[in-house]
């Protein structure tokens, strides 16, 4: 789960990492009354879960309370590449020297945590490691020794940060990192660590992703979770156990196993198909799953045909050929389903689906062949 | 031969009185794999289907010889088993279970990885090992599997179930298919895989199945290109996924790989490895190249 | 550091640990106060740092307030093996139900910490050890993993703790644990552990040594250290950065480093004579030190001679022949000073000491003719 | 050859600008070894008699190919300059520095003893490392030792000056002299040391000089006894010691030994090892062997 900047702030403050004061609003009274709180210049900053929102203009610099309200008037509701801006982050404006940036992530290659630091910081940092490779610093860090500090002092010394802000840097590093593991974060990013007119440092923006698996040793997650906007066909989906990405095609596609939906989107494609979404009903999924699933997909009135691709493993063939006989009889469906189904007690779902025939009900021997049918009766659908 | 598991597994079940351990690994049992011991804390004494049961693996490995376990514990004390099974000295270990937080498996690899004694970990998040004929370890359905030179390695799960049996389906049997798995930090990956494969005799030729994410597939190329024999024929799933969302862009430097289906399918052929275009050609190109 | 039973505790407490309530007692009408606020039954130990205090008597039950004053009265200024008793501890009395043994500490060998456990608590486990070793279970804990819940399942099965304790016992194993790292320990060692009549596990018993180059990191190391008693002279070489032990005979011994020192008292001893003390003046040492140490030796009537064995290495032979002449002149010093010195600027510093005759002053060209020299002389002033 | 340290090392000092570490890093330079570096965080770009400082160890082996560190910075930064020079790829870490919290080194020497790359750590506590003629890297006098083919290992300071002096004064050169330090947890022991000079060819004897407490003699003398066809001679400090205080049992559990002098000595014997009486007898022995 990635945090808005305000929860990560918050967060990482809870570590000793010092951040500038601020309040989140969702309404421009509420910028208001927090620029008057926090005194002085503030920075209004548009709350969305993607890059660019300086370049967007979802960042603004206020003189005063009044202009705060009339800012975040302008940021609430645009539009970031897609993202649509619900809430801001009102902070005490300050003196910039120098942009760093920083970071700790998961190496996966290495199997190690990676430290990450530039002295150019407060730009895409991507680019950095694209033109000025050098001038990147990467420190592995042992997950069992975890960070000491020679490596804050690697990092630092490495990147060539300013003198006057490197022991802060050196002190910061260690918080950053303890946040990081005691978070069970993937990726906490400082973008930039910046060093003040008063020769402070802090981070001026957070980045932070944690890991849902570890949410049961974190009450806190779920309470982050809720101003987490999804999609409403995707919450649908996630309440019923399922993974679902809505896609602009008009196949919908239901499989069980993330690489064998993926593997059916792509034979779907190269049959001259559109896949209209990702469906993964996850291992060992019964009839209501099923059944489920083909509510959420039908639902969506793009789709001219329904592709389910299901390979038992721990899911019983059985299982899903009830919850697909449940749905027909439940759901008004108008669009043809091609059901292919191998594995364990395949032989006897293909039988119950043979016993219970429909007229929208299509089955298909292999992979291919249910991929061919699907996008062949979408076409016919979509005419 | 085989691979990691075979005639000499003699393997435990963490978690062998749980709903989940006990249906799989009795299934696992009446698959031919020799099961000899389950533990569950405080459960010892008893026994499943006359397979007994200890408190601890090392109680189950000294009265058993067990050597090889299967993790079906619930998340939270997953790592904590499959460290338990590494200091009794279980060679190999079979995590199934799914959401393992990261950071215990940072922790939990890298003690493993850098212990004098190693043991090989295959998981977490996996549908496991299965030696056709020999022994089956996890979830892998037996039935669509069977007995041949093709070695088959995965990080998926279903999607290694279809190409088995499109394999099947065209009489060319498996020496050893593992699921590695789709976790962040898997215990094994493709290379530790493949590095076993090339020193087997069964193993004629080699399946990589991939998907979209990470490098993994990148750096398995790189080391097929200069450490194998052995032929590999690849398949990545997710040409047409969805750009998966990401947050912060420390990732993408790391590993200096967009991780899409193109990238990695570039990569392989690169490095002369066959890249299918679905599962079907894969058991085509293999029947060609054996 | 050894610490007290009831410091301890203490410490113990602050990780989790369960103990019996309990106050310290320095007299018999704190131990009544100490009662009275406890209520009911309580147990009365004196507090040394030595084992075996059980069989000295040094343990009583007392039924009220007043009882618990006369027996504190009878145990306070106890000899236990040398130790006399200055403090008590006042412990509310419960039910033992059974007693179990548990330790932690460092394994030098293995590099490795070390989990030991055993069904057989509350008696000396080294006996346990040698006559059922495998009563005994050991589990090795990597230090950088630190302690899981199966190394502690595996101490608690492994030992075969009843049932009944099993549980708690396996939550109380990783606060000990966590307490033996936190501390900078070298042993946390608590026998017994019991199980109540209540079904409760606690520590009824607990040997904690610390590990004093971590005092810079545990202020409270001395507070803790306010209590400990150490003899006068030891004190006073102490404060001078000495390490001096007394012992029985009548060579005074100074050397540099623990090795060279042992290895003087070796060769006083194979050559017939019996050395009255241990010290080292350590690694370095100026002139200042080796005349208190000089100083130090000679306050002990018992001595009849001294002999200085310095190798130089740090320390400078010339800066030694300076103390010594300085601990000539300031000091009536009455017995004979043999001195061996080889090593850094050795010469310089024999030369010196040529240039300064005194009476008391004896010369040996090797560590085997100063010890044969020094013998002899006591010999004499032992007449 | 000689073991550690030699011609081939090129030695930075971590703590170079410090009184201690400059006094014995250039003291060290003095005597042949060859000094490249100093380390000190935000020191970098100055130089102390035209050592070059760096921030960080990475910086200084990149910058002068140094392969071997010695430790002279205060003990609550000890192990993390320990930790420092092994991330950096040094071979040899020889840690001066007394009183660092047996904690810290738990850690550090896990860490450096599980690594896939092994740095041989000496100390700390210890006084270092000397190669007569070649390089001398501690606070050893190098004006006592001399070259020549008696490998020393000690646990102990002054006492291993003794020794070396009584050696040198019969005649006897030395090839390497290697101080293991009194620590409760060494980076190295003896029998670590005993491996490499039974592996050099200048070697032809070793003296081992234990003292009283901990089992490590015991262990040496076994190990000897199955794995050295060089001769070993011992000097045991520590039969008139009184005895040490301790408190609680756990100790002696462990190591199953009482750690005195005359159980020591029994061992070595046992082993087929000659333990002399005094330092001067050990020259004599030694003498009498070569």
């Amino acid at each position: 789960m990635d945090l808005f900047e305000y929860q990560g702030k918050e967060l990482l403050r809870k570590y000793g990492v010092p951040v500038p004061e601020g309040r989140v609003a969702s309404t421009p009274e509420e910028a208001v009354a927090a620029a008057r709180k926090l005194g002085g210049r503030v920075v209004v900053k548009a709350q969305v879960l993607i890059g660019g929102r300086g370049k967007a203009g979802g960042i603004k610099v206020a003189r005063s309370p009044e202009e705060a309200g009339e800012v975040t008037d302008q940021i609430l509701g645009m539009d970031v590449r897609g993202h649509t801006v619900k809430r801001v982050l009102v902070e005490r404006a300050g003196d910039i020297t120098d942009e760093y940036y920083c970071s700790f992530l998961v190496d996966r290659s290495e199997r190690q945590f990676l430290g990450i630091m530039s002295a150019e910081g407060g730009v895409d940092i991507e680019e950095v490691a694209a033109n000025d490779p050098e001038k990147i610093t990467r420190v592995h860090i042992d997950p069992l020794l975890g960070i000491s500090q020679f490596h804050a002092r690697e990092l630092v010394f490495g990147a060539d940060i300013d003198r006057d802000a490197r022991k802060e840097a050196i002190a910061i590093l260690p918080k950053l990192y303890d946040a990081f593991v005691s978070l069970d974060a993937s990726l906490v990013e400082v973008n930039p660590l910046v060093l003040t007119g008063e020769g402070r440092v802090m981070a001026l923006d957070a980045k932070v992703s944690v890991d849902d698996s570890a949410g049961y040793r974190h009450p806190i997650f779920d309470e982050l979770k809720t101003v987490h906007e999804v999609p409403e066909q995707e919450r649908l989906a996630k309440e019923k156990g399922l993974t679902f990405i809505k896609l602009d095609g008009d196949v919908g596609i239901i499989g069980n196993g993330a690489g064998l939906v993926m593997s059916t989107l792509d034979v779907v494609k190269a049959a001259g198909g559109d896949p209209a979404n990702f469906l993964d009903v996850g291992g060992g999924a019964g009839a209501d799953v099923l059944s489920s699933a083909l509510e959420v997909i039908t639902s969506n009135s793009e789709v001219n045909s329904v592709l389910i691709n299901i390979f038992g493993g721990i899911t019983r063939g059985d299982l899903v050929a009830e919850g697909i006989i449940d749905a027909l009889g439940r759901l008004e469906i108008k669009v043809p389903i091609v059901v292919r189904l191998d594995g364990t007690n395949a032989e006897q779902g293909r039988k119950m689906l043979a016993d219970a025939p429909h007229e929208m009900l299509v089955t298909a021997a292999t992979m291919l062949e249910g991929a061919e049918k699907a996008v062949e009766l979408a076409g016919k659908g979509g005419e | 031969m085989a691979i990691l598991i075979g005639n000499d597994t003699r393997l435990l079940v963490q978690g062998l009185t749980g709903r989940e351990g006990s249906f799989h690994g009795l299934r696992n049992k009446k698959y031919g794999t020799n099961l000899v011991a389950g533990v569950t804390p405080g459960k010892g004494g008893s026994d499943v289907e006359g397979v007994p049961i200890f408190d601890t693996v090392r109680e189950a490995t000294t009265a058993t010889g067990a050597n090889t376990s299967m993790v079906f514990v619930p998340p939270p004390v997953a790592a904590d088993a499959i460290l338990e099974s590494h200091d009794a000295g279980i060679e190999v270990i079979i995590a199934i279970t799914e959401g393992i937080p990261a950071m215990d498996m940072a922790r939990t690899v890298t003690h493993l990885r850098r212990g004098q004694r190693a043991a090989a970990l295959i998981g977490p998040n996996c549908p496991g090992v299965i030696s056709p004929g020999k022994a089956n370890v996890g979830i892998i359905p037996g039935e669509v599997c069977t007995e041949g030179p093709v070695g088959l390695v995965s990080r998926s799960g279903t999607l290694t179930y279809q190409i088995v049996y499109e394999l099947t389906q065209e009489g060319i049997g498996q020496s050893t298919c593992v699921g590695v798995g789709g976790d962040p930090i898997p215990g094994s990956d493709f290379i530790d895989v493949l590095e076993r494969f090339e020193k087997d005799d069964l193993t004629k030729l080699v399946v990589l199945v991939g998907e979209i994410g990470g490098d993994a597939e990148e750096r398995a190329a790189a080391w097929v290109k200069e450490n194998m024999r052995t032929p590999v024929v690849a398949y990545i799933a997710g040409f047409t996924a969805p750009p998966g969302k990401r947050m912060g862009h420390a990732g993408a430097i790391v590993s200096g790989s967009q991780g899409t289906a193109a990238a990695k399918k570039e990569a392989l052929e690169a490095a002369g490895i066959r890249v299918a275009t679905n599962p079907t050609e894969v058991s085509a190109i293999v029947g060609e190249l054996l």
